[in-house]
């Protein structure tokens, strides 16, 4: 963990919805593993006051780089995406568990929901024994799919779905992972990123199925590092109900381990 | 510039070596943040709340963003006196700075219970007592609301040690002073100002509070100028040092408390934002005392010029 | 989309056209912001507070920024009942919108006197009774902290008139319900909430208070969550229409508010950042209400979900 | 009094603590008046929150143009430092009452202190008969006074003083300004804008000669528009003491009526 300045480098529209950051950090960069964060101010002054965290969304360590894929969504993100080069940003990172990796044997399926497309990419940049695999990902419409030339060099299969049906399967990406699942794999390993209902939906067709899968939870954040506990999720801990930290126990936690009502 | 500056303040019989203080809450147990910043260089570190046993906080979302501010309401999520001692201490004693743990509870004897269970442990090096948490059903605003309720419970806590007694006080009330002058005649040694505001936060889409309690505590910037009122006008009632505490994020808002009567500063939410927060402010509180030519920074406490 | 949405709402006998008035203070008396703002399209208008007679106001200076808020301490300046009757009700009359006397006073009688004054005044078509403003020396908060004192008043201004009396509270108590139930019972027809906070500013070069008074009244986007808590339990508590005031600056923030158990809506401080404020929120009300299928704002009126 | 958005054309450093603004708002431009000032929006957002007021320093109506002349104080100040051309400004203007003109007959005599320069420059750009009159200006040190050039082509005697003595005379302006005075100068009109401490010698100075003098003063506002009282200056008014508004009652006042303790 550590807090440093990283250079803007650019940023990429990819629809009207998504962009790219590319930033400049080495330190962070080298580090950074799959399903982790990093918290960064996205302005000076106190309005956004707190910090927003970013996955990890792939990183080139060669050059001390790194990139976000980030969703529009309020002022933080819109204040991100109009960043120019050589504008310096401060981050602290990189931060959380982050993926655990296949054992040998295990087949990973990625399950990824609108940005939660983030980190499973990186996640399929380092599962390069996996091409062939399936990774599925669905979007309420055709303009907020892309990378689709990234994915196919890097030889996932990947399956799409989109509410409107504008491209790809018409209907939920959990559909396309029931279906997929009900021809049954018993080695499958899920890991899955996206908004809580879809993943609870994942959670239960694995739990169905017998089979492990990995959640990368979202949830509003202050500190990011542990301390304030402001990021709790509902768990089985020890047992019993308890409480959890998104930014420091997670964001990557066991389906099992979370509770979905 | 030569002028050797003399940052230490002193809170009863608690000797700081400057007066920047981690406020309780917003640093944990100090490990959390230690990959980060240099702990040893703090004026003394408030711990998170410890009740007498473990709580496991309210439910989420506990936090929001608000302009200039945000809300919690964590619930005094914490691992109970026990973890505590078996978890948290070995680290805290570890370090140099005064480790000050904030107190909560229930009940008065739960209170006592944990100030109990601490008293005899080294790296213990006083209490804040936290009377004045809007987070939780039973105990926390309820002790600073009535100042004959607060006075039964600061005197007894008084009795059971003689490390310094840190009493913090609720924004939430009409008028603070009242309670101030009975918790300072129990015998606190110093008085903590001040603890967040209530406040709320509607998802307009959900219809929903965005907080899963409702309500939640207002702290950062944005309270900044309720907390030095309420500084400035407990500072004419009571001769106990007061330590300030509501959205200081720079050395200048740190100034500003002490200027206004506070004897040494937390800072909060601001750790959150960028936890190079603290040290920044020690080093400018420095170089400020050099420009003006202050020997002593305590020289400074109260010199506000108003009338 | 065809959709016919019908934005009017109802403070006790008073009916407005839309729920957004403008701020007592905050928007002067009308005529200042009439080059820039159509006031015909406000839901309502209050004025800055009238007193019995001319009051100068206190010295600068009177206002200063603070994170996302501001302190002011104008004091009450006004020309009194005889110059609001002379030089500033002429223009309000000539406007289509209902117009909201605030009225401020030092002594019960002052307040009585005023309203007395108004009342037979074509074009007066309410009151906000201030009883709640931290800039003065006498009456202003007195009469808001005490529910003897702050029913005293109401049924005596009862007496005296037949229209709508709004009794605007502080949030400098420490427990608002009694007062507002109190308010309710001798009288009101409407509560409005909150006035703003005591705060405080220091100009670390000068050592001084930045306000000339030393502290002065917060408000702006920092004390919305404040607000809204307040306006929330406040609306769970009496059967009166409730108007909430406090850092409004959107149309979500005003919906947040309406959700929370609010009538109608003052925008203060905002008119100060954008003049364009009100008529942009009216027209987003508009939007929403189409969008979410709401035929009458009135129906969204303490529609927050919780428990 | 028109709200508008300005177009910003550019900014020009001119030393260390001053800027040049230079905006596009046709319908502003036409109608401003030496004295005159707008009231604008620093930033979307609530940090800044409040408008900040700038006096007009030069306008071009003819482009639909005028400039600012900016000293870095704070937050505010810096941010406008950083606009870049084609960014938008909120602005309420033009606001006051601006300078009144000197009668025929009478000498106009200018005394800026700092960035009083700036609607003192653009009274005297209006005053072409005044020509080969006197210009005081007072700073601190060299680098805050530019400007020479353009004085030069407007053909006025500008006297310069700093506190340092790097360039003019060593020393305060208003020694300068008592210097010409002892020389008397029975119809003599004195026009200033600066500090406190100095508008308030330079209005002792005019009251002992028995000269008119206009001030015009700063003070922290919230409205700009007059509805606020929030910018109240302690006055003489109808005889007795009062306040009055420096954003609608002024920026520029009598000398006489201020009351300067
Ligand atoms: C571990 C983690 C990784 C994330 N990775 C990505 C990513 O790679 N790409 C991406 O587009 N988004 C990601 N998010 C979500 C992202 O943090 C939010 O979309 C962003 O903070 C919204 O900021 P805003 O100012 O635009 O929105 P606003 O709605 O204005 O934000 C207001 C407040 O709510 C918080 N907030 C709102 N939505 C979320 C959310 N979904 N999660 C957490 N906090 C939220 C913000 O942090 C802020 O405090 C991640 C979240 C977490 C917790
Ligand atoms: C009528 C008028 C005309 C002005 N013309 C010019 C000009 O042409 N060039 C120029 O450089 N400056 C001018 N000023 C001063 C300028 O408005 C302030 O320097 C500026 O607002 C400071 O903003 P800041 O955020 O950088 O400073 P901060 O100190 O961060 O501002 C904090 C708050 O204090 C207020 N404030 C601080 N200093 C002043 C001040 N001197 N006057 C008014 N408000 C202040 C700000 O408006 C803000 O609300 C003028 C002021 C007035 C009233
Ligand atoms: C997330 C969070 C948790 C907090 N927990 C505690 C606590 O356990 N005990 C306590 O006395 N105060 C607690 N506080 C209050 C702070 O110590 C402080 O009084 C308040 O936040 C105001 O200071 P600030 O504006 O600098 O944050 C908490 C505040 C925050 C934001
Ligand atoms: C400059 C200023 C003057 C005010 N004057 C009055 C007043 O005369 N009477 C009153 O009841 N409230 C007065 N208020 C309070 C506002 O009406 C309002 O309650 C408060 O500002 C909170 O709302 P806001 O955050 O939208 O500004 C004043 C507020 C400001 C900022
Ligand atoms: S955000 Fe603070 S503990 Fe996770
Ligand atoms: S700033 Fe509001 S009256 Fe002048």
């Amino acid at each position: 963990m550590i807090q440093t300045k990283a250079l803007v480098l650019g940023t990429q529209r990819l629809g009207p919805l998504f962009y790219r950051l590319k930033l400049k950090a080495p330190s962070i960069s080298s580090l950074a593993q799959p399903g982790q964060f990093v918290h960064l101010k996205v302005d000076e002054g106190y309005d956004p006051l707190l910090r927003r965290p970013f996955s990890f969304h792939h990183t080139d360590p060669s050059q001390g780089c790194f990139d976000l894929l980030i969703k529009l969504r309020g002022k933080g993100t819109r204040l991100l995406s109009q960043k120019s080069p050589g504008e310096e940003l401060d981050l602290i990172g990189p931060l959380g568990n982050g993926f655990p990796l296949p054992h040998s044997g295990q087949s990973p399926v990625l399950v990824a929901g609108g940005a939660g497309i983030a980190p499973l990419f990186m996640l399929a940049e380092r599962l390069t024994s996996a091409r062939g695999n399936l990774f599925f990902w669905g979007a309420k419409r055709k303009e907020e799919i892309f990378l689709r030339d990234e994915f196919s060099s890097l030889g996932w299969r990947l399956e799409i779905s989109t509410e409107d049906g504008s491209i790809g399967y018409r209907g939920l990406v959990t559909d396309l992972l029931q279906a997929y699942l009900s021809k049954a794999k018993d080695n499958c390993l899920i890991y899955t990123c996206g908004p809580w209902g879809m993943l609870k939906e994942v959670a239960r067709l694995s739990g169905q199925n017998h089979l492990p899968c990995w959640v990368s939870l979202e949830g509003n954040m202050a500190c990011g590092v542990g301390a304030c506990w402001g990021c709790a999720v509902r768990c089985k801990v020890e047992g019993k109900l308890g409480y959890r930290r998104i930014c420091k126990d997670g964001p990557v936690f066991s389906a099992e381990e979370v509770i979905w009502d | 510039m030569g002028l050797k500056v003399d940052l230490s303040v002193s809170l009863g019989s608690l000797k700081l070596r400057n007066p920047v203080l981690a406020a309780s809450g917003c640093f944990g147990f100090g490990d959390e943040y230690s990959p980060l910043v240099d702990l040893n260089l703090l004026g003394g570190l408030i711990t998170k709340a410890v009740s007498l046993n473990p709580t496991p906080g309210n439910p989420p979302p506990r936090v929001v963003e608000t302009p200039c501010g945000m809300l919690n309401s964590i619930g005094l999520a914490n691992p109970g006196l026990k973890g505590f001692l078996r978890e948290k201490l070995p680290f805290l004693r570890s370090l140099t700075v005064p480790i000050i743990v904030n107190v909560a509870g229930g009940r008065l004897w739960e209170y006592v219970e944990v100030v109990k269970g601490l008293d005899k442990e080294d790296g213990v090096d006083g209490y804040e007592i936290n009377i004045s948490c809007p987070n939780v059903e039973k105990g926390g605003m309820e002790f600073s609301s009535d100042p004959k309720i607060a006075f039964k419970l600061v005197s007894s806590l008084r009795k059971v040690t003689s490390k310094p007694l840190i009493v913090k006080l609720s924004p939430n009330l009409g008028n603070i002073v009242p309670v101030a002058k009975v918790v300072e005649e129990a015998g606190a040694d110093a008085l903590s100002l001040i603890n967040t505001l209530i406040g709320m936060a509607i998802d307009v889409r959900t219809k929903r509070p965005i907080l899963a309690r409702g309500t939640g505590g207002l702290s950062g910037p944005a309270i900044k100028p309720v907390a030095l009122a309420l500084v400035w006008k407990v500072a004419q009632a009571v001769e106990i040092p007061i330590v300030g505490v509501g959205g200081i994020f720079t050395s200048e808002d740190a100034i500003e408390f002490i200027l206004a009567g506070s004897t040494a500063v937390q800072v909060g939410t601001a750790n959150f934002v960028d936890p190079q927060t603290m040290p920044k402010i020690i080093e400018e509180l420095r170089d400020y005392c050099v420009q003006e030519k202050i020997k002593r920074i305590s020289d400074l406490i109260g010199g506000l010029e108003y009338g």
